[in-house]
């Protein structure tokens, strides 16, 4: 199988759909002659043309409007936001249309909508640019919301939000796109809904998603050397939310860590956490530890951001806490 | 870019219109009227609840735009859609029931007055968000263009919406793309208790256009051959890949914003002026000068609208409620069955 | 004192503030001559005149934008979202502005605001008029959330928060404003952060906030009548959260049921499940429950609504679950 | 209500201004322009991180418009803001220790590049949004009138902003209520790799002024002396209630959109073009063709600049680093202390 990146591995799959199916198309700003602003899209325009590989200017809220009437009138728009913390000009067209207009019809109208954007913090981007705004996404009965962190993910997930009949928030990590990974080339996709066991263990269940998995499983190296034994799980979606898979493997080790890149409070952190006290109550040995951003805009100075945003280093401490 | 309004168009119409077809927009529009009339009296009786904002008095536009379109061409509303909606030829006893919550109506009960929706008559939704229509109606202008079919779009939406980002937004891509969609801004003077003086700084609304580049007129929304003409001529522009239009339809609405305002930042007198300009009573009027012989055409037809609401009321009301186990049900697609 | 209505409490905490202070103002859509849509601000334009009650156009997005920069130009307004459902249209400057804005200038700038909205479900008004929002702004560091459930509170967290230097969410539920209470006249201020004990009982913890507070008093008094003695907790704000005197009496209690109008799945239910987890453990017999909307939009058929949301009846059976 | 371009404007604010405030203009020109230089430099050096975009090439804007102003009159602007917030008066010690993360800085290292603010001098922030900054301004104007002080709020914001709703929104609402507010629409042909015309319906920005009944004008951003003079004039307007306006300044960045944007979407040509209409060097070229023997000042001007940004740079990289305690600091104002 071949390496490639995790961008590269989005505009395979995009690249794929595309030639798969005429009514897929892609618009946001600067997805097209500058090739995304993360360079996901590139090459896509030489390609596909103007008509399928469409810059927009910058109107959020008309961009997301606009691809949910495109797929109202029988189109498979992919919605390119810049990044995540521009979507919430266009919060009023995901909530309240693209995930209302299903059910508020009576399910005769259809939203095959995939909204994908870049988030998370980490490259000194500052308040304004640095947030993880899933929570707001996952607190929103209509929208599916798929948050890939892996290559492998990301084009299996991202082939199967296209082929969805329902609006998908589609969420990439910023510090992801360079990573690279292997991914089965052509045809592969994978179910929204299905957790994948990252690293099995025994001891303690660290749960996470996107890129602070990757902070997982750093954390279970480290507590290998402590003979703590931990397995991490990757959610890859959290609406459909696969919590058995979560709650199969707190009934095995009795302890849990969640781990997310939102701010801690309110975050999908406290989801996942409920819903596993619920499920796996009898088994907990100590109450789910949280690790997660500070509840504070991101500072600007490396530093400070750095003690913000969550680390392998805490998710060990936390582990600590519950041996 | 913004046009002259065309004293003529609306003679030029009726000239051009048989006395069928003209009948045809007598019928819609009394269809509207008798419908708004009976749901008022269902609403007062609490068989209709929620929101409920009626279309009495504006009926000229809804019927005189609509009638310009294909079948196949869209139409996105707003909340105060019945009109809209029954114009594009959903059945009054669909749209009924949806107002009775009943599952037989448009949105199974699930929408509500606000929330109608026919796809087979593509009536593309009436939405509650102010302005919230607009970016649909130009995703659904960028489908049709996008497929190469020749549908357009009829986004109706108040002077209410003008201030809105949404408008700005979306009259600007769709003039950038060239996309088939006619915007109708329906300028009844008043959003809620706002006069539109206060609430946009550029009074005569279709000025607005020329930002865009794109043709703006202003027409007598309680003339229905005027608004049919000027429609007419944005449809044809539009499927000709000329692009967009907005078109200020001047009208006004009889009674309060929703069921329970009344209209208390209005004078009586400027309400008796408006009704003097009855969009029906024009008509009529006109058809009969031109042959005092259709009176009893029209007669009929108004017994024939008296009987379809009817036939609707006893419809939505012997029609079931949607069973629990609706309620789980269209969350998603992919768990419906 | 005065028996007043939730409504009656507002305008007059909004009347005294007005008088109190010169820079303090209102601003929103028929707040003025249409006295508000849910006429919370009538007759406060006739007292005060066109500067200090003013109409606006619709404009969610800049009607905020402006309040945040009136009161970084040194006024105190406070801007009505005539619901919270078109606040999602203001969401960019709420979250990415007022919230950050503190912040992100190391502390130089602030922004006291208040942004009042009602919120809530119930009558028939459909997918996009009937939500509850409060998770959103939970998730938010930088903003304060005040959410009152009495016309006491209404009239004491509302001058509270007018004097606040922070920007604070204030959200009112459309079903409480006819609601009667008694509500001290004059100076009557209620701190942020101090959750209130509606009732005092031994057997299980009702944690709540907003309309839901009187479902679990409701249901309170059915569980009396089946030897079950309810504690009924009203939080008032939920930023800052008063999660200690929710744990002393889950302490006491042994068991908790946390009841919300928000969707059940992220809402701010399960931030504070989880922190009563966080803090008593121990102390808890059993999983906490949630008593929360369904997590569909809502449906304007009234049996459907009535199903979808909370009501003292699941409270009397999450609470018989835990017994 | 669109103006047509003044062509004598600078020449007379030129004869209005004595040497000693051209020079001044001219100081504030160069010391933006080396900061800018400074700032790529350090930047490249890793001591700058982050986002950053330099405002090099569209001096002439800043300082034109800036110098305008009265001291206590207040300025919003973008994430490309270095300039504006020097111009304002800031000291280029705090704007440099900002960039470099330092506790010193203006935001205390919690905003860099993007994040600027300086209260004293009335700098109202620097904001990354697009468009975000307009709803800011009209409630700083808003603040003004409400106050009944003279004081007036320029708002910067980029051609990128136009097709913001928020942009629509702003200019309705500042000119109902008729705030003292200047909007100053920043025309450097490109919003990142966007050009213009494939953005924005109307290629000719300053004519949306017209929907909104407030005066409109295209100035040439790289002659400070006209950017002075349409400011001078929107500012007394404003200041005597008579409302808003729109000035687009016609201008170019030389880099590209970010340090991390190699702007190969343009042609080395377009760039050499003008670079040869400098704002600096057109400033300099008109004083000394008044006054030959200004050159020795300018020279003097030159070397203090540079002294100045060197003891900048010093400065903040002998700064502290803000401590731990400080991240929890500042989310609440009422928990700072
Ligand atoms: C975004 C938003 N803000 C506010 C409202 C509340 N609201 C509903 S209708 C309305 C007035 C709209 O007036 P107009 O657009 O003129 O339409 P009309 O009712 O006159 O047909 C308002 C303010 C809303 N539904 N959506
Ligand atoms: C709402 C929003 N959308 C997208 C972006 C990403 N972005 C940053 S700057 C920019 C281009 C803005 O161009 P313009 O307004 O012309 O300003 P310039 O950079 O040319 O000064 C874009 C798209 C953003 N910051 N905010
Ligand atoms: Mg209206
Ligand atoms: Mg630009």
């Amino acid at each position: 199988m071949a390496q490639i990146t995790y961008r590269e591995a989005l505009n395979q799959a995009l690249h794929e759909e595309l030639e798969r199916d005429e009514r897929v198309f892609i618009m946001g700003e600067e997805v097209g002659y500058f090739g995304g602003a993360f360079k996901v899209t590139d090459g896509l325009l030489a390609i596909f043309g103007e008509k399928r590989v469409r810059d927009t200017p910058i109107s959020e809220l008309t961009i997301v409007g606009a691809g949910i009437g495109a797929a109202m009138g029988g189109l498979k728009p992919i919605v390119e936001l810049m990044t995540i913390n521009f979507g919430l000009l266009a919060m009023d067209q995901i909530v309240n249309h693209a995930a209302k207009i299903h059910y508020m019809f009576g399910g005769h109208a259809k939203v095959p909508i995939v909204i994908r954007a870049p988030q998370g913090g980490g490259h000194q981007l500052g308040a304004q640019h640095s947030q993880s705004l899933e929570a707001y996404f996952l607190h929103c009965p209509g929208l599916r919301v798929v948050i890939p962190a892996t290559p492998a993910d990301a084009k299996g997930l991202l082939k199967t939000a296209i082929r969805e009949d329902d609006p998908v928030i589609f969420l990439e990590h910023e510090s992801l796109y360079g990573m690279k990974g292997e991914v089965p080339e052509g045809e592969y996709m994978i179910p929204l809904g299905r957790a994948n066991v990252m690293r099995e263990g025994k001891d303690v269940t660290i749960v996470s998603y996107s890129k602070c998995v990757y902070d997982a499983l750093r954390a279970a190296e480290a507590l290998e050397n402590e003979g703590v034994d931990a397995e991490v799980v990757d959610l890859r979606t959290l609406n459909p939310l696969d919590i058995n898979t979560v709650v199969e493997s707190v009934r095995k080790t009795g302890k849990a860590i969640v781990v997310y890149e939102g701010w801690r409070t309110g975050g999908a952190g406290a989801e996942i956490a409920a819903q596993i006290y619920e499920a796996a109550f009898d088994s907990l040995d100590a109450p789910v530890e949280r690790v997660a951003t500070l509840d504070t805009p991101m500072p600007y100075n490396k530093k400070l951001e750095h003690a913000a945003l969550p680390s392998a280093d805490q998710i060990v401490r936390a582990a600590e806490r519950l041996a | 870019m913004a046009l002259e309004r065309d004293k003529h168009a609306a003679e030029r119409a009726r000239l051009t219109l048989g006395e069928g077809e003209l009948g045809e927009l007598y019928r819609r529009m009394v269809l509207i009227r008798r419908f708004e009339d009976k749901v008022a009296e269902m609403y007062s009786r609490g068989k209709i609840t929620g929101f409920c904002h009626l279309y009495a008095g504006e009926e000229g536009v809804a019927v005189g735009a609509i009638y310009a379109l294909y079948d196949k061409d869209y139409v996105v509303s707003t909340y105060r859609e019945h009109g809209h909606c029954l114009a594009k030829g959903a059945s009054a006893r669909s749209v009924m029931a949806e107002l009775f919550g009943k599952v037989t109506g448009l949105s199974r009960g699930h929408g509500g007055s606000m929330h109608l929706f026919d796809q087979t008559v593509r009536f593309m939704g009436g939405y509650a968000i102010v302005g919230g229509g607009l970016p649909l109606a130009v995703g659904l202008g960028l489908s049709c263009q996008y497929k190469e079919e020749p549908e357009v779009v009829c986004c109706f939406f108040g002077d209410g919406a003008l201030p809105q980002g949404a408008f700005h937004e979306s009259l600007n891509i769709a003039s950038l793309w060239k996309l088939p969609v006619i915007f109708i801004c329906e300028n009844n003077f008043y959003g809620m208790g706002t006069m539109v003086q206060n609430a946009v700084s550029q009074e005569e609304l279709y000025h607005f256009a020329e930002s865009y580049k794109m043709p703006g007129v202003r027409v007598d929304g309680q003339d229905v051959l005027e608004v049919y003409a000027a429609v007419t001529e944005a449809a044809t522009r539009a499927r000709e890949g000329d692009g967009p239009s907005l078109i200020e339809a001047v009208t006004y609405r009889y009674r309060g914003h929703s069921m329970s305002d009344p209209a208390e930042y209005r004078s009586k007198r400027e309400e008796r002026i408006w009704q003097e300009r009855d969009p029906i009573k024009n008509l009529r009027r006109r058809m009969m000068q031109a042959n005092p012989g259709a009176e009893a055409r029209l007669e009929t037809i108004d017994r024939e609208v008296s009987e379809v609401i009817d036939d609707a009321v006893r419809f939505a009301d012997e029609s079931p409620e949607p069973g629990l186990e609706e309620l789980g049900k269209y969350v998603y697609s992919s768990e419906q069955e």
